[in-house]
């Protein structure tokens, strides 16, 4: 296809979408109006199981499969990285050398990581009663632990960070999550139902039956998956170079 | 009146994501991105969209410049270390 | 419309207005320094809009943006070393005048809160947000001596 | 000595989950037992990540 038809193909298809959102747009109600049939109905559904965060309910609850779906796309996602980013037959390992990093640099990465982590681990506990949860934790927490690459060398990261343990850990609440959707079946509900455990007082940790609990698994799966994730970037980044070595 | 923080943020969303299309290169382009990323968490905020908005920050402040600039530090490792071997 | 989500307006216009423009042109120093400036700047209006909308559990964003901003400064400042160490880039009066408004913005919400745990709270999303900016802004000039590789 | 550098690392790891709990304690709005319980824990992997890390920053020579 030579430069001109491809120009008149995107200007065709580009126009026709344009077209088509606009169409789409006129249709839509008012920007801020009154009228929330689907808010309304997931927050009664919220509030009858005793949850604060109306989001959290949607997401571990409501739509548990969904997130299920979501938590496989991220799970498949880090294994395909891991694939394709390993060492090959005709690259070898060349340790970096240790760096030099200013002092002050040094010590906040120190500082901050334990409160990182913290920060982050609070997010996914109180998913289920203000903004966070699963996903935003384990994000934070994974990169708390990144500190040590900025602020001291990858030799430091990888003494604090076994990336065999974050594989298991990355499997085992992914399984986590399917074993207590399963739980729900067993219990004779259905997949993920939340009927398993009592609802609990409103606003508290305990409160939303299995919620905090797929929130936990959700936390702890993307957290590792993240540190794996960065794992294979840095080792590709740093570490691995061309040829078989000298 | 009251949207106009709402007007801000959007149009501040519509300069950045612009910004970071026309700038050419990958490490710039991160810097553009790690910008628009809060810009996003601003623009979730005042939709009152506070999940989505915590999400935004916590991958786009450091996650995704940290994965990009690890990219683009191994491609230049690796047409340096082409051109030594053709030396 | 109050005078928090005002100010909280202006803040953010001013702040993502002057970061759109360092950061999209110049120098690559001058748009490390304007990535460093949007966590300060935009940090400080996550805070008043959690006031405008009376809602306390807004103040997770900024807490997240003061911890996880000056991070994403640090790669930047790590990983493009080699770059900076020719330019040097130093704002200081600009990094001053951001942490300035940090501080005024928790001093201001800290005395409308009143004293208590939220407070607190207040004042360590402040101090880890000035902190983390002074910190960038030193690390991308000169930070890291000897990173040439690793 | 053997003892003292126990001593010292405990103290250490004693104070980052001191520190920590404090600041779980600031970040939660409401304070009941299980939320002492979940923060203990957290401070409990903060701490003992915060001694990793300076260890491992410190450079075997």
């Amino acid at each position: 296809m030579n430069p001109r038809a491809r120009l008149w193909l995107v200007v065709l298809g580009g126009g026709g979408l344009a077209a088509l959102l606009v169409a789409a747009c006129l249709r839509l109600p008012a920007f801020g109006g009154p009228w929330h049939p689907y808010g309304d109905r997931a927050v009664r559904a919220a509030l009858a199981r005793h949850i604060a965060n109306t989001i959290a309910s949607v997401n571990f609850d409501q739509r548990a499969f969904d997130t299920m779906g979501e938590m496989t796309i991220l799970f498949a996602a880090v294994l395909g990285c891991v694939v394709l980013l390993r060492q090959a037959r005709d690259e070898h390992r060349d340790p970096p050398e240790p760096c030099e990093v200013a002092a002050p640099v040094r010590r906040y990465a120190l500082v901050v990581l334990p409160i990182a982590l913290v920060t982050g681990l609070y997010v996914i506990a109180h998913g289920q009663l203000s903004p966070g949860g699963g996903f935003q934790g384990g994000v934070v927490a994974a990169t708390a632990l990144h500190l040590m690459y900025l602020g001291a060398d990858y030799a430091a990261l990888e003494r604090i960070r076994p990336v065999e343990a974050f594989e298991i850990g990355d499997a085992l609440s992914a399984s986590a999550y399917l074993v207590l959707g399963f739980a729900g079946v067993l219990a004779g509900g259905a997949f993920l139902a939340n009927t398993l455990l009592p609802y609990g007082t409103f606003n508290t940790l305990s409160s939303g039956g299995t919620v905090p609990l797929l929130n936990a698994a959700i936390g702890m799966e993307v957290a590792s998956a993240v540190v794996v994730l960065l794992a294979r970037f840095l080792d590709q980044a740093v570490e691995i170079e061309e040829g078989s070595g000298s | 009146m009251a949207d106009a923080v709402v007007v801000v943020a959007l149009l501040a969303v519509a300069g950045l994501a612009t910004a970071a299309v026309a700038n050419r290169d990958p490490a710039r382009q991160a810097l553009v991105l790690a910008v628009l990323g809060t810009a996003l968490a601003v623009l979730f905020t005042v939709l009152q969209a506070p999940d989505v908005g915590l999400s935004q920050l916590a991958v786009g402040s450091a996650l995704t410049p940290l994965l990009i600039m690890l990219s683009v530090r191994k491609v230049r490792r690796r047409s340096a270390h082409g051109k030594d071997s053709k030396q | 419309m109050n005078g928090w989500i005002l100010a909280a307006t202006v803040v953010l216009a001013v702040g993502l207005g002057t970061t759109l423009w360092g950061v999209a042109t110049g120098p690559l120093g001058r748009r490390v320094v304007a990535q460093n400036l949007s966590t300060a700047l935009v940090c400080p209006g996550l805070l008043l809009l959690s006031q405008g909308y009376d809602r306390t559990s807004y103040v997770d964003l900024a807490l997240l943006l003061a911890l996880l901003g000056p991070v994403g400064t640090l790669v930047f400042a790590r990983l493009l070393a080699d770059e900076l160490a020719e330019e040097q880039p130093r704002a200081w009066g600009l990094t001053w005048a951001a942490a300035g408004l940090g501080a005024v913005v928790v001093a201001v919400l800290c005395a409308v809160t009143g004293p208590g745990r939220s407070m607190v709270k207040l004042l360590i999303v402040g101090a880890l947000l000035v902190g983390g900016n002074l910190l960038a802004s030193r690390a991308m000039s000169g930070g890291f001596p000897g990173v040439s590789r690793g | 000595m053997k003892t003292r550098t126990t001593l010292l690392a405990v103290g250490e790891v004693l104070a980052w989950w001191a520190a920590l709990v404090v600041l779980w304690l600031m970040l939660i709005s409401t304070v009941y037992t299980l939320e002492w319980v979940v923060g203990a824990c957290a401070a409990g992997v903060g701490a003992l990540a915060a001694r990793a890390g300076r260890r491992a920053a410190v450079r075997p020579r």
